[in-house]
């Protein structure tokens, strides 16, 4: 079952991605959105029986792979709660957006190429999460990789959309070389890459030291936070987030799919499958709380001033996974999976609402063109409304659930830097609540300001909506701001409701984001039902889980405190009185250019990394290649024997007397070399 | 008393004039032909010299050979020298660079 | 004895004076006559050396017919004595410290002369064996002892006759001489040759 | 039935016959050049199916002493020639399929040149006598600088020369060391001089001189520069042979001869070795970054991986070891590969110029794919063989040193930038010109030249297995050879303290950690 | 029998030449004169076959003859059929070219036979004086026939370099000769190894007679500094001529020079090496730098000449019966290889009729006779000792001595330097493959001169890696051969 779970994902990927020009793109897309539809079906049996019924864990093995030495590398599926957990995440929500991209992507011309390569996405997902060994997981963590880059530059005559898979892989590819080391040392140290035996192995090795890059370092927390810089690669932590808000340039249901539920999970998910030997270093776990704490701080401030609503909900989901790791930081793994879980349902339902949205606005990502939308598109909105709250943490909702149980954890720790998250955390919250509401009021409420759009004006002007092509407009078009727009607003657009294949998605997601708390708290966090759930597929720490219901009230009520704080603020400032924040961006001009320049984190790592890359690769080529190198080397040599030819030519005069001359000065030489260097004695 | 060291000190100043006439002339073949011969003849005061203070015959009679020899290379050298005139109008040493490099 | 010291060092210094005066003198026939002196001088050190026969050789082949070749080419060779003076010793410091060197090294060679163990070095001269004369000893080993490079001399010697007659004989174009070879190789068939001539051509012959 | 020598020997017959023989045109030349480089693997599938894979030692031994008293014409195969041989024969009928139609000129000689080419390549492996393998690893100059000579590109002359010289330069000295060894030990034969014992003195002066050949022919940092050129200049099957297999003899050399010949001065000298390694990743894939002619770029990019090779054979274990070797073969289908995809697009527009592309994704859907997969493929991904490859030699290397690790590691961020970046301006964007959009997508031929290296690389990827399974023993012996001997103190060797927490030792045991390794005379074994 | 015929029978091959020279030279002079150039060049190549045939009943011992003046070995006996070959060769290649310069002489094969006579009284000679008769036998021939196209200017100015130097250097030895007959009494070769071998101290004057005798003969095998000459007569000389000068008289000289170092100053070896090893090291290195500028073929191959030499040396300077044998290996290869180029050059003509002498006549020749260019591509890769050419199998066997003499820096230098020179020899192959046809190419030569082309590029080609087995065997027994009394 779980192979067939696994590998029709790929299958259908090949079908469509090598033969969706032979057989067409209705069927490449009934053939990738069925087999993941099934996909699903399975993973909810999966799940369930671990949920309902215990199953045990269990490791499929399917091939052999790399053996070498001690080394063993096998392809196998491992099959525990949490995997599980990982496969209804990914399986439903890439189902959905399968479903939603029927629509979302109806005129594409390259259709079949795209659900190909969501579907090699989903394949590369179920590796990871199925992994038995880092090296598999290594393997889906790629792959996830690969079909990301692939999505991303989707469009590719965008060349933003170029430039960002390029950022996408590459950052990933630096996270992806802490991974890499984390399992040299890891197969150092145990002998061994296959996940079980290592956990099983930790205790063993707790305190033990080794020598890295001449330091003598705590294997433990050596291992734990090389594998922790892969985690913060592919979850957009801070320092290797930048790739994040950029990969919007895929197409919105990619976003939603793996830039919010799944594929940046996956360093949650690692963090969580090695949670013992994170418990095996206290070191480690404070850097990833710090790390995770700083993450959602960092994000949410920068999703305050953001106006692209894609990039809103980028930033929005890089704080939700800070949220995540620094629960995992604060030893309440079951908490950080629980909102994953729940994240992956409302964070889908906001990105696809927000794909909806601009779908109907003819791709117009700009909040700032919004506005009054709700009377439009009433059912996006509702949907909209209800996955904002679940992100808030309204009472209930899934969010609630989750978030108010990684404060509580953070709290409950008891360490200092447990502490340090919680207060980040509840801050963090107002703040999610602000900007969240205010993407709420900026786009489905006020007035129209769509006429200045050029996306907008582009649709009227060319009289066809709801083409994937537009996007190309950017390219083929004057960016200049439209002059004749009329001042109020609508200019005579009027934007329509997405199709019922993209609204069913939407549908079933805000059940999710509904009710997914409600139904799975217990088992996810609770004390009691908690380790029963997990059954030790990762660390759960009861006594933690019981302090955190005994945590005191105001701690419980902080979330809620910040949710409405922030509502409040919100509808203040955008709705009440909207001049109040371009009035506040005028006050502090230095704080607010900081944000919208997201920290200067691409400015400086543009100055420090990517500049000086090709500044010293052109350096390295003609200074070192060409003119040190070559010029010293062959080039040298070559003109050193030229100029000995030169030289030979000159002695061969060609004058008979010079050539005797030539010839007695050797005799005299070799004469004079045995007169004074030979002792020459009589008899 | 005249021994066999004075003997050689004629030969090897001889030798060396010859060998320095033939770098130190730029101008003209023949003489450089004639300081050939003071060498060998250098050569035939060494041969005699040692012959007659080793009491042997030897060495005459290969300074016999070389004088023989030593005529059919003036004749061989001569006749060089002759065509070379022939074709070139001139017999000087700086003149003959048609090869060189 | 003084003799003998006076005539060495006479002939000696006469020699070596000759010598740099031939590859000195700016006219080639003056080189060749203080050739001949050289000849003549090293002819005087062979016989105080005991070496008649080679002297009279010396004599007779060199100034006899070496000599007399060098001077009869100078003399044929319609060279132009003016323009060979030019630039005569700019060629010398180089070539003077050369030499210098090589006289020094042999000078240092030969003036620690000893010959090797188990060779016989008298220090007086004495004269042929068996109370023969220096030619009847050189001619008592040159046929038998030395037959075999005598004829290889032979044979350089036919070489260079040859040589010099292969570089110098020319056929002067228009003086008729008889090829016997052409002669009896003639036959008929090539003996006549019919040409039917057009009008105004000649025939070649 | 000696089928070494009949695999060595065919192609040279066929050769002749293609110059020898009157009225040989281009197609019919073309035809005898794919049977022949068909058949010869044939032959070699039928090699690979006879070959014993649990047995040590060498198999199809062949010895005739035809050359005596110099060299004896001696052939046979362990599982790293094997691998190595049929990785020969199976690019080689792709490359007289890559040149059916852009090589117009003296296509006879051409055809001969590779076949002979084949041949020499499949001796160098093959070869059991020490001067066999030099005859056989000097010989193959000479076709490939006619290659470059006379097919190559506008710079041709110096780039054939540039080729030829330095490699030949490095090589003499490989062939100093030979004669003193086969003066030490008596023998020509490969085997007896593995398991001859020099003296250290000796190893170290052997070891440097062998190093010379093997580092320019690998090629290493900072004996690199020929290659470029060589391979810019190359037309596309030459180039393809260049980076597919004449490059390996280098990595080979250092398996067959330096390791198991100088086990003492190699563990000596790791330092050197892992030093220029290191340099070469960065270095060349910084300057691989800045590259405007595609084949420059893949050229230095082979530089990278080849640095890897030469890292993982000096970590002198299993791992590093066989991921060396599974890097020689892995870079040899994908760099070939790529070359051919080079080769795709020059065929059409006639430069290798990066911003005269653009926009094959849309002209050549079919091209860009396959293209993409080789990127994926050079730069590492999991289920190709390069990943395969990279992650066993860091592996082993990290048991060796960490700093080498770190430093190596880096490529693999480098290499999917500069790869990346040279697809993005390939395939993606807009296409540069009309003549650039209108270069047709690959034709048949060019998906049969392309489809079995794409097969070959997934296999390798995903089940090595196949591959790895017959160099186990030699690789195991070899690392038998090495064990114990006295490594060089790196700064970075990894090693593991005993249970105890550092803070709960003794100070002296803990200053003794605090201090550099290097201060520390030989305690690391 | 009469101790003079016994010499005679001893020394069969001169006897032959001698009387074979005398009857060419009767049947061209009253035998058609130059028109029979080409019947009596068959003639000539006749006699020194049935010369070479004389070697065939050689015994296997040392045999002397003449009162010791001459000695007939497996080592002479293997220079003379080298010598007698390529003098054969050196005959035939000629009679198209003097046929085409309207230089047909008799006397040409006729001098040729001299020559070789004299080269062959050298590599036999067992004194000091009938080394200089037959040295100077050849020499005197040589000067002729450098000068032999004796209507152009070039060929006359060849023949007098040729000259002057030539009588330079044998001034030189003699001089040489002298210092040594004073110190050992004798200029035999035994008696000389034996006085030499008694003393204790090296004498000065021995000492500088060596070096003077070693100079005179690095003339006749053009090793550096005395090399001078070569490029210039190479040059001018006729093209044939030249073939003849870079094999049978290198051979000759080599074979000389080896049979005095060992055989007289065998027990100064320590001294001998150090010049042997500076020629060597400065021949190789001038050899190879010297080429690289050059835009005549002749030039070129005079440089590769000065070369080779210096390779061949390196056999010399390990100074072991190994280093003989690679010596004399390398030789027979090498005659192969230069008469092979030659005999390529000479195959062609300009299209105005002029023959080939710039590099650039050969521009694109591998399209306009692809079988010539392939031969002379063998010949230059074999040259620059590119394995498995045969080339590079001598190179081998003399670096092979030298390490096993323990003189690894004098074989790296040797292989820099042949990598240097691999330049040049490539550059004659880039010249015939990359470059387009320049100047029309055609091709003049009689089939003989085809026939030897291919024998000569089967030879050096890989096919005749199958001749080393014998071929190292028959110089290892001449090696062992002069090492019979002094070993």
């Amino acid at each position: 079952m779980i192979q067939l779970l696994v590998f029709l994902p790929l299958i259908t990927a090949l079908v469509a991605g090598l033969g969706g020009r032979a057989i067409g793109h209705v069927p490449a897309k009934i053939i990738t959105t069925g087999g993941l539809f099934l996909s699903a079906a399975l993973s909810w049996v999966v799940f369930s029986q671990f949920w309902l019924s215990g199953a045990p864990a269990t490791v499929v093995p399917v091939l052999d792979w790399i053996q070498s030495g001690d080394l063993d590398v096998r392809w196998a599926f491992k099959v525990d709660t949490l995997t599980a957990v990982m496969l209804v995440v990914v399986t439903t929500v890439s189902a959905l957006v399968h479903l939603y991209s029927w629509g979302y992507m109806e005129e594409d011309p390259s259709q079949s190429r795209f659900f190909a390569y969501l579907s090699l996405f989903t394949f590369a997902m179920l590796m990871l999460v199925t992994a038995d060994n880092l090296v598999q997981m290594f393997f889906g963590w790629e792959g996830v990789g690969l079909a990301s880059y692939l999505l991303i530059g989707f469009w590719y005559h965008k060349p933003s959309a170029n430039a960002a898979a390029i950022k996408a892989f590459v950052v990933n590819r630096v996270g992806d070389f802490g991974f890499s080391l984390g399992i040299f040392g890891t197969f150092l140290v145990f002998g061994t890459v296959s996940i079980d035996a290592i956990l099983a192995a930790v205790p063993s090795h707790a305190g033990q030291t080794f020598s890295f890059l001449g330091q003598t370092v705590d294997v433990m927390t050596c291992l734990c936070l090389l594998l922790f810089v892969g985690a913060m690669g592919k979850s957009a932590q801070l320092g290797l987030h930048t790739w994040l808000p950029d990969a919007m340039e895929g197409p919105t249901p990619v976003s939603a799919l793996i830039h919010a539920a799944t594929m940046v999970t996956a360093g949650v998910f690692m963090v969580c499958r090695l949670s013992p030997m994170f418990e095996a270093s206290l070191t480690a776990q404070a850097v990833v709380t710090y790390v995770g704490a700083a993450t959602a701080l960092f994000a949410a401030s920068v999703a305050l001033v953001q106006t692209d609503i894609k990039r809103v909900i980028a930033y929005s989901t890089c704080s939700q996974l800070g949220y995540m790791f620094f629960a995992a930081g604060s030893g309440a793994y079951g908490a950080a999976m629980f909102h994953l879980f729940t994240h992956a349902f409302f964070k889908a339902l906001l990105f696809l609402g927000a794909g909806s949205v601009i779908h109907a606005m003819h791709h117009e990502q700009d909040m700032r063109f919004y506005g009054g939308l709700r009377k439009h598109i009433p059912i996006t909105f509702a949907l909209m409304t209800v996955g904002t709250l679940a992100l808030t943490g309204f009472f209930f909702t899934a969010g609630y659930y989750s978030k108010d149980a990684i404060l509580e954890a953070a709290f409950a720790s008891g360490t200092s830097h447990g502490q340090f998250a919680f207060v980040v955390g509840a801050f963090v919250a107002l703040l999610t609540s602000f900007y969240s509401w205010r993407l709420v009021f900026l786009t489905f409420y006020g007035e129209p300001r769509w006429a200045a759009s050029e996306h907008i004006q582009h649709a009227l002007h060319h009289g066809h909506h709801d083409t994937e092509d537009s996007t190309d407009s950017g390219l083929e078009h004057d960016h200049a701001p439209v002059a004749h727009s009329a001042p109020h607003g609508t200019g005579g657009y009027h934007p329509h409701e997405s199709p019922a294949s993209m609204l069913i998605p939407l549908f079933v997601l805000g059940a999710g984001a509904l009710w997914a708390g409600w139904l799975w708290h217990e088992s996810f966090v609770g004390a009691e039902h908690g380790a029963a759930f997990w059954r030790g597929s990762l660390a759960f720490r009861e006594e933690l889980m019981h302090a955190m219901h005994e945590v005191p009230a105001w701690v419980v009520w902080t979330p809620s405190v910040a949710f409405f704080l922030g509502l409040l603020g919100a509808w203040f400032a955008y709705l009440r009185s909207p001049q109040l924040p371009a009035r506040a961006a005028g006050a502090i001009p230095a704080l607010y250019a900081f944000l919208t320049h997201k920290w200067y984190f691409d400015e400086l790592y543009d100055a420090i990394v990517v500049r000086p890359s090709f500044a010293i690769g052109r350096f390295l080529w003609v200074r070192g290649d060409q003119q040190t190198i070559d010029r010293f080397g062959p080039d040298g040599a070559a003109a050193v024997v030229a100029g000995g030819a030169r030289a030979a030519g000159r002695f061969q005069s060609g004058y008979v007397y010079s050539y005797a001359l030539v010839m007695l000065t050797g005799l005299a030489a070799a004469a004079a070399w045995f007169s004074i260097g030979t002792d020459v004695g009589g008899q | 008393m005249i021994g066999l060291s004075h003997y050689l000190v004629v030969s090897a100043a001889l030798f060396v004039l010859g060998v320095l006439g033939i770098f130190i002339n730029r101008k003209n073949v023949i003489i450089i032909l004639m300081s050939i011969e003071l060498i060998l003849l250098a050569v035939n005061i060494n041969f005699v010299a040692f012959s007659a203070y080793l009491h042997q015959v030897h060495g005459q009679i290969f300074a016999m050979f070389v004088l023989t020899v030593a005529a059919g290379e003036a004749a061989i050298g001569l006749a060089i020298l002759v065509i070379y005139f022939r074709n070139r109008g001139t017999i000087a040493v700086d003149d003959a660079d048609m090869m060189k490099g | 004895m003084t003799v003998a010291v006076f005539s060495f060092y006479l002939f000696a210094v006469v020699l070596i004076t000759a010598a740099v005066l031939v590859i000195t003198s700016k006219n080639p026939v003056h080189s060749v006559l203080w050739l001949i002196v050289c000849f003549f001088n090293a002819g005087g050190l062979f016989i105080l050396l005991g070496a008649e026969f080679l002297a009279m050789l010396l004599v007779i082949v060199y100034v006899g017919a070496v000599a007399v070749l060098f001077l009869f080419v100078v003399m044929m060779l319609d060279i132009d004595f003016a323009t060979l003076r030019r630039g005569f010793l700019s060629y010398l410091p180089l070539g003077l410290v050369v030499a210098g060197v090589i006289l020094g090294e042999v000078l240092f060679a030969v003036g620690s002369w000893v010959p090797g163990r188990g060779v016989m070095m008298f220090d007086e001269l004495v004269s042929a064996p068996d109370g023969m004369t220096n030619t009847q000893w050189i001619g008592s080993v040159l046929y038998t002892r030395y037959l075999f490079v005598f004829q290889a001399a032979g044979l350089v010697l036919l070489v260079s006759m040859i040589g010099a007659i292969v570089l110098t004989h020319r056929q002067r174009v228009g003086t008729k001489r008889q090829n016997i070879g052409q002669q009896v190789a003639r036959t008929p068939a090539n003996a006549v040759h019919p040409a039917q001539p057009g009008i105004g051509q000649g025939i070649d012959l | 039935m000696p089928i070494l020598s009949i695999m060595i020997l065919a192609p040279v017959l066929s050769a002749v016959l293609l110059v020898a023989l009157p009225g040989m045109d281009a197609r019919r030349a073309r035809i005898i050049a794919l049977v022949t480089t068909v058949v010869e693997f044939a032959l070699g599938l039928i090699m690979w199916s006879g070959y014993e894979n649990a047995a040590a030692g060498f198999q199809f031994v062949e010895k005739l002493p035809l050359f005596a008293p110099y060299l004896d014409w001696h052939l046979g195969i362990d599982g790293i020639a094997l691998m190595l041989i049929l990785l020969s024969v199976f690019l080689m009928p792709l490359c007289i399929l890559a040149s059916w139609e852009s090589v117009k000129t003296r296509v006879p000689e051409y055809m001969a040149a590779f076949l002979i080419m084949e041949s020499l390549m499949i001796g160098t492996f093959a070869a059991r006598d020490i001067f066999l393998f030099y005859l056989f690893f000097e010989a193959g100059l000479i076709p490939m600088f006619l290659i470059i000579g006379i097919w190559g590109g506008a710079r041709r002359i110096y780039a054939s020369y540039k080729f030829f010289l330095y490699t030949l330069l490095g090589s003499v000295l490989m062939l100093v060391g030979m004669l003193y060894m086969v003066g030490e030990a008596g023998s020509t034969d490969i085997g007896v001089l593995s398991r001859w014992n020099f003296t250290p003195e000796a190893q170290f002066w052997l070891f440097l001189a062998f190093f010379a050949s093997f580092a320019v022919k690998m090629p290493m940092w900072p004996v690199h520069t020929w290659l470029p050129d060589a391979h810019v200049e190359a037309p596309t099957a030459g180039s393809v042979i260049l980076a597919g297999v004449l490059l390996k003899l280098g990595g080979y050399g250092f398996v067959r001869f330096s390791l198991p010949m100088f086990p003492d001065a190699s563990a000596q000298l790791i330092w050197l070795v892992l030093a220029l390694s290191m340099v070469a990743v960065v270095y060349t894939s910084l300057v691989a970054l800045v590259q405007n002619d595609m084949k420059k770029l893949i050229a230095y990019s082979s530089v990278a991986h080849m640095a890897f090779v030469t890292a993982g054979l000096f970590a002198l274990n299993t791992q590093g070891i066989e991921g060396s070797l599974v890097m020689m073969l892995s870079h040899g289908l994908v760099s070939g590969a790529l070359f051919l995809c080079v080769g795709v697009v020059y065929d059409r527009l006639h430069t290798r110029e990066i911003g005269r592309y653009g926009g094959l994704a849309d002209t050549m859907p079919r091209y860009a794919l396959l293209l993409l997969f080789f990127t994926m493929a050079s730069v590492g991904l999991p289920a190709t063989s390069g990943f395969v490859a990279e992650f066993l030699v860091l592996l082993g290397l990290y048991q060796t040193s960490t700093w080498a690790t770190f430093v190596m590691t880096t490529g693999i961020i480098l290499g999917a930038a500069y790869m990346l970046w040279l697809y993005r301006r390939i395939a993606f964007g807009s296409a540069a010109g009309d003549d650039t959009r209108a270069m047709p997508d690959l034709s048949v031929r060019e998906i049969a030249i392309l489809l079995p290296i794409t097969a070959a690389v997934l296999w390798m990827g995903i089940y090595p297995k196949s591959f790895q399974a017959p160099m186990k023993p030699a690789i195991a012996s070899i690392v038998a050879r090495l064990d114990g001997r006295e490594m060089a103190t790196l700064p970075t060797r990894m090693t593991l303290t005993p249970g105890l927490p550092v803070n709960l030792l003794p100070p002296a045991a803990k200053a003794a950690f605090d201090m550099p390794m290097a201060a520390e005379p030989e305690t690391h074994r | 029998m009469n101790p003079t015929f016994a010499s005679i029978a001893i020394a069969g091959p001169e006897a032959v030449l001698t009387a074979g020279s005398l009857l060419a030279l009767m049947l061209g002079t009253y035998g058609g004169g130059d028109r029979a150039l080409k019947g009596l060049t068959w003639v000539c190549v006749l006699i020194l076959g049935i010369a070479g045939l004389t070697l065939l009943d050689d015994p296997a011992t040392r045999q002397y003859a003449f009162d010791g003046l001459y000695v007939a070995d497996g080592f002479s006996a293997f220079l003379k059929v080298l010598i007698l070959g390529s003098a054969a060769a050196s005959m035939l290649l000629a009679l198209p070219y003097l046929a085409d310069v309207k230089t047909g002489r008799f006397e040409y094969p006729v001098l040729l036979m001299l020559a070789t006579l004299g080269m062959c009284m050298m590599v036999s000679a067992n004194d000091m004086l009938s080394l200089y008769i037959g040295l100077e036998l050849t020499s005197l021939a040589s000067y002729v026939l450098a000068a032999f196209h004796r209507g152009e200017a070039r060929s006359s100015e060849a023949g007098l370099k040729y000259f002057v130097l030539g009588a330079l250097a044998s001034g030189i030895l003699l001089y040489g000769i002298t210092l040594v007959y004073g110190f050992a009494g004798s200029t035999g070769f035994p008696v000389m190894h034996a006085v030499l071998g008694a003393q204790a101290e090296r004498s000065l004057g021995v000492l500088v007679g060596l070096v003077f005798i070693v100079a005179g003969l690095a003339f006749k095998i053009s090793a550096v500094p005395f090399h001078m000459w070569t490029p210039d007569v190479y040059e001018g000389a006729p093209t044939p001529v030249a073939a003849f000068f870079s094999a049978a008289p290198k051979a000759a000289a080599l074979g000389l020079l080896v049979r005095v170092l060992v055989g007289a100053f065998g027990p100064m070896q320590v001294d001998w090496q150090q010049i042997v090893i500076f020629l060597s090291v400065a021949s190789m290195g001038l050899g190879a730098v010297g080429a690289i500028g050059q835009t005549n073929v002749k030039r070129l191959l005079a440089y590769s000449s000065i070369a080779n030499i210096g390779f061949a040396l390196v056999g010399l300077a390990a100074a072991t019966p190994q280093g003989i044998e690679a010596l004399l290996f390398y030789t027979a290869v090498y005659l192969a290889m230069t008469l092979g180029s030659f005999l390529v050059v000479l195959q062609l003509r300009r299209a105005d009729g002029a023959p080939v002498e710039l590099l650039s006549d050969l521009s694109g020749l591998s399209k306009v006779r692809p079988g010539l260019a392939a031969a002379l591509a063998i010949f230059m890769f074999s040259l620059a000792g590119i394995p498995p050419l045969l080339g590079f199998w001598p190179k081998f066997a003399v670096f092979q001595a030298a390490v096993g003499a323990g003189l690894v820096p004098l074989a790296i230098i040797g292989f820099i330097t042949s990598v240097v020179a691999a330049y040049y020899y490539l550059r004659l192959v880039k010249v015939m493959y990359f470059d387009d046809a320049g100047v029309a190419v055609v091709s003049d030569g009689g089939r003989t001169n085809g026939a030897m082309i291919a024998a000569a590029a089967l030879f050096c080609s890989p096919i005749g890696m199958l001749a080393i087995t014998p071929l190292v065997a028959a110089a290892g027994r001449a090696a062992a051969a002069l090492y019979v009394i002094t070993g």
